[in-house]
């Protein structure tokens, strides 16, 4: 394990924060993208 | 062939469509590499393990300074050529900036915590950020609210060239109004106030990574844009008939 | 001879970004009054508003000299806290025309002329509308609907004003769906014009790029 | 113009019109952040010239979508795009007669707020100054906001959104030119930088709004 | 009732509908009074509690005329005055809407404003308790304000004015309560009057606001 | 025999607080339908809203069962940012009716039912309007200019779904100024009843007490 010293609390909230921040943005993008993506084929195969 | 035929949307999707797997691997690979190594630097004398902080840190202040003018760039692009996937780029990509600026103020935030003693400081750095968070959280709301296509992409391109210009002088105003505890920039090219290269090397290869991070998110989003204009441009033609 | 006051050249409308109108030409000379007809949703309203220069067209060409279009559409631009008079009076301040007395007379609305726009009926509010049209000054009237609204008898001050207009050289493109007994009207059905669905070379928007 | 610029100021002095609510809703204000912060000269004379600043900003953002919605509404934005004006003569008459009616007003009746406030009596002319030099770039930028919203319905909140971060400039400049001559210092490089800002707002910043204008008339 | 609840949650959740702009107001408002009062944190902890409630209070203001303007402008209002809903049922279905899209929002995100503002962390759950019981009371008597305004054109200026004074005993308690707890003494008297003045509100003021439009729609 | 659905009593009603209609007494039974008249500013739009209870008569009495009346006026509570199935969705809900689907067919709304409404043209959100009036499951229908913006189809359209209106037992009043070719429908001239300027027993309001 890492030696963090005193300020461990602080680094893995930065990470942990920063992660969140990025699974989220990344998660919103890929769902939307998948939406997106079945709701036109869909569209495209009716007409 | 010119650049601009990527504008077209039907080749835009077939290049972004070669380019995203590589894209997307070569962003995990750089970011992981990046911040793991960032992880495994020592502790500096002064700050601590803090300095961990640096390498999510700084890519990500980096990349919300970017992407605006990324989005500057294609919104002129739009304005000027009137390329629609030009628009729906820069729309793809304010999302990704915000999230970014909220990444640097977040880890800045508690950065501070320790170092300055507070969460919360108005260094003149800090407050810029936070204005262009606000420029960001703007455009996105007009994009939203605007329900005309054609509309609201010449609108927020309008708006996304009188706020480049406003950003910039709030970061001068900001300036004259408080003098501030933030940092210089210290990858700058003076020898002599270099940062030492063991914090460096990780540094570079975390910005690369973020980067990438970036180009594909911004590729998936304007997939996605484009598959939604598309769903609803075929919408509104059967309708028309 | 004089040209056209108005040409219309291989015109197409535009509205949300898909073509609502396409193909559509023709010239209007001065004295001539063009009657557009066409169901709900056609592309009357785009159309005239194409014409007035409030859009751009998404292809072809609209002649015509400069400044010489006066545009009518449902909103009639009242404010409610004026009078009638200085509603009328700021308009042909505007456009630096005159005649406001003439105009209040045509459409019947001396004996409301000091009253507040707001405390005015349907109709009532309609007239003057048309009224601001006589004092532009303008010879190309561009009127969408212009009738609704209004009773028998100021139908026929409406046709009587179009008609002084039209002697006195102007001319007027409008749209509408009741008969407005003008027999010196020309007619023009815009279903015709329709545009068909497909993909152009110059899309008129993001849904015409996109579709 | 003229007769644009008569007919905005005739419309705002009646009934319904606003004029004279800015300054009352800047009185309300300022009464209010007593109430809130406590009536202690002692915590109230440090924030006295940023609140002032502040009020004013809200006070003329309120009025803000008054500029052109109501015109849209009624369709006289179109018939004055069709009109022998260009569009940017009416975006800078318009915010002209905002200026006149809610900035003025304001102005005039700032010293009382601020005595309300209990700012320093020595500061009281740079008070004025600041807000005389400031407040015509806020009518302007507003006018820009108001122009890019317009075809929205209540599109006030948004309007807010999108001015506010233009004001900041103005509002830093503003407040600190206050601040140093109320601490007896010189305010003369801060105003000079406001006047800047408000210069280049008033000669670039009409026509963005106009072919804003234009967009939305669309 | 349900159905008029869901389009009004609906609507604001639409595009241009308004949902979250009054946090990002909120947002904005915090992070102006700084570059007004100055930067130190010594200036901005006391005034704290009082520019955050005055700045919610604000945010609520603004998307007030939303409440009944909107059904007014389209006609809706005159549909719903003959539907077989009491009006008095409309006017607290309407005030809770506006509630949930405006006043939740905000209780969330107070706690990061209040770090902004560099407010101690010992007053955060006393900010959050104080909005949670006073915000419905804003609601409810917005809704009057707006019921009394409906038929003037944009008169949100005028309906700042009339609901301002109203807000003034919420506020007042609610800022003590908050300076209280900052202070580390008892907050429960002040808390306690603030709902007590919440539930009065909520009973009494449907009936008056249904009063006020039932004599705007004449 | 069954009562009459509406019947007014020697009804006076005021806009502005002056009378604008007094005297006026008629009986509608169910099955009936009764066009006002007038020209411009006579008081058509008082009178119907008087009828709705939107405000209350300056003399005389308005007899009809409770909760029986659906307005629908110029402005038809259309809410843009909501597709036309769900606008006509919430008024069903309201009014505790349904049959939005056959409201949407007849008045030919099927192919637009989830387009938003904002991107309607004037005659479509017109027809949007009218169908409103079939989902509310209100006999009686008080109509003020139904047939603004409308094209012929539509006209026909809404006169076939008054005629169907009226078969199942309902009732309408409306005013227009234009010819519905409803044959069944009765005529009323508001003319007739315009008020006489004096001085009233009870004022309509300031206007009348202080003339
Ligand atoms: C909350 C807000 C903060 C924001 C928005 C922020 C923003 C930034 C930005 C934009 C940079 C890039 C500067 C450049 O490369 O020119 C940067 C770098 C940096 N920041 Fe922050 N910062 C914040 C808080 C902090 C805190 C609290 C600390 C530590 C005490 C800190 C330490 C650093 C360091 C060491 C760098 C690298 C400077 C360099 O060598 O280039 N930051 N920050
Ligand atoms: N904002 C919009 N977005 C998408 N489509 C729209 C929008 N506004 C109008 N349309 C559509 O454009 C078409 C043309 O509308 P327009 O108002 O020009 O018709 P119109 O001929 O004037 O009809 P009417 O006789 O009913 O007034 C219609 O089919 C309408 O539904
Ligand atoms: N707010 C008001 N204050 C004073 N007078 C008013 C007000 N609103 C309307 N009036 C007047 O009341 C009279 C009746 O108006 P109303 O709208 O009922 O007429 P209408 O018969 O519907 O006319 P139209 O056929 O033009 O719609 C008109 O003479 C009008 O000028
Ligand atoms: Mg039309
Ligand atoms: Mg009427």
């Amino acid at each position: 394990m890492i030696e963090l010293g005193k300020y461990a609390v602080t680094v893995w909230m930065a990470y942990g924060v920063s992660a969140i921040l990025l699974v989220g943005l990344i998660w919103h993008t890929v769902a939307a993208n998948a939406r997106a993506r079945r709701e036109l084929k869909k569209q495209e195969d009716h007409g | 062939m010119s650049i601009w035929e990527y504008a077209n949307p039907v080749k835009f999707m077939r290049v972004s469509g070669a380019m995203l797997p590589w894209t997307v691997a070569a962003a995990v690979l750089c970011c992981v590499a990046g911040v793991v190594w960032g992880f495994l630097t020592p502790l500096d004398y002064k700050q601590g393990a803090t300095v961990k902080i640096l390498f999510l840190h700084v890519p990500a202040a980096m990349m919300a300074i970017n992407i605006w003018v990324m989005m500057l760039v294609a919104s002129l692009i739009w304005l000027i050529r009137r390329h629609h996937v030009s628009a729906l780029a820069a729309k793809a990509a304010a999302p990704v900036g915000a999230v970014m600026t909220l990444i640097a103020l977040a880890t800045g935030a508690i950065w501070g915590q320790p170092m300055w003693g507070s969460w919360w400081e108005w260094d003149p750095r800090l407050t810029s950020f936070l204005i262009l968070f606000l420029f960001y959280v703007g455009y996105i709301a007009l994009w939203s609210a605007v329900e005309d296509p054609d509309s609201a992409a010449d609108l927020t391109g309008v708006l996304c060239l009188v706020g480049s210009v406003f950003a910039l002088l709030s970061r001068y105003a900001v300036l004259f109004w408080n003098q501030g505890l933030h940092q210089g920039a210290s990858l700058s090219v003076a020898p002599g106030e270099r940062m030492s290269a063991i914090y460096r090397y990780p540094l570079y290869l975390s910005m690369l990574g973020f980067f990438l991070l970036f180009l594909a998110l911004l590729l998936i989003r304007t997939r996605t844009e484009i598959r939604k204009r598309r769903l609803a441009a075929l919408i509104a033609r059967e309708m028309r008939t | 001879m004089t040209p056209a006051l108005l040409a219309v050249h291989d015109l197409a409308v535009a509205r949300g970004g898909l073509r609502a109108v396409e193909g559509l030409s023709f010239t209007l000379d001065r004295g001539q009054a063009l009657i557009l007809r066409g169901p709900n949703g056609i592309g009357k309203t785009t159309l005239l508003r194409t014409i007035a220069g409030l859009q751009p067209p998404v292809a072809g060409r609209i002649d015509m000299p400069e400044d010489c279009v006066a545009y009518a559409a449902h909103a009639d631009g009242i404010k409610t806290t004026l009078t009638v008079a200085e509603n009328l009076g700021f308009w042909a301040q505007v456009f630096g025309g005159g005649g406001v007395d003439d105009a209040l007379a045509a459409m019947d609305l001396r004996a409301l002329a000091d009253r507040a726009a707001g405390t005015l009926s349907a109709g009532q509010k309609r007239r003057l509308g048309l009224a601001r049209l006589l004092v532009t000054g303008r010879p190309l009237w561009i009127l969408d609907e212009p009738t609704v609204s209004l009773d028998q008898a100021s139908v026929a001050l409406f046709a009587a004003a179009i008609r002084a207009h039209l002697a006195s050289g102007g001319a007027a493109v409008m749209a509408t769906h009741i008969d407005l007994s003008l027999s010196e009207a020309r007619h023009l059905d815009l279903t015709r014009f329709r545009a068909v669905p497909g993909k152009p070379s110059i899309p008129a928007g993001f849904n015409e790029a996109f579709a | 113009m003229i007769a644009l610029l008569k007919r905005d100021l005739v419309l705002a002095t009646r009934a319904g019109g606003g004029f004279g609510l800015a300054v009352a809703f800047f009185l309300i204000l300022c009464s209010l952040v007593p109430f809130g912060v406590g009536p202690q000269s002692a915590t109230l004379r440090p924030v006295a010239p940023g609140i002032l600043w502040v009020g004013a900003l809200l006070s003329c953002l309120l009025s803000l979508d008054r500029i052109f919605a109501l015109d849209h509404e009624d369709g006289s934005l179109d018939l004055l795009a069709t009109a022998p004006i260009p569009l940017e003569g009416v975006v800078a008459i318009k915010a002209l007669a905002h200026w006149l009616t809610t900035a003025v007003p304001l102005i005039i009746a700032a010293p009382l707020f601020g005595v309300l406030l209990q700012l320093p009596a020595a500061a009281m002319p740079m008070l004025v100054a600041s807000l005389a030099i400031g407040t015509p770039a806020l009518s302007v930028l507003g006018a820009f906001g108001a122009a890019v919203t317009v075809g929205l319905r209540r599109g006030g909140l948004l309007l807010s959104l999108l001015v506010l971060p233009l004001y900041i400039p103005t509002l830093i400049f503003g407040t600190e030119a206050i601040r140093r001559s109320a601490e007896g210092g010189q305010a003369g490089v801060a105003l000079m930088l406001l006047a800047g800002i408000s210069a280049a707002v008033l000669a670039l910043v009409p026509f963005a709004a106009a072919a804003a204008l234009r967009i939305n008339l669309r």
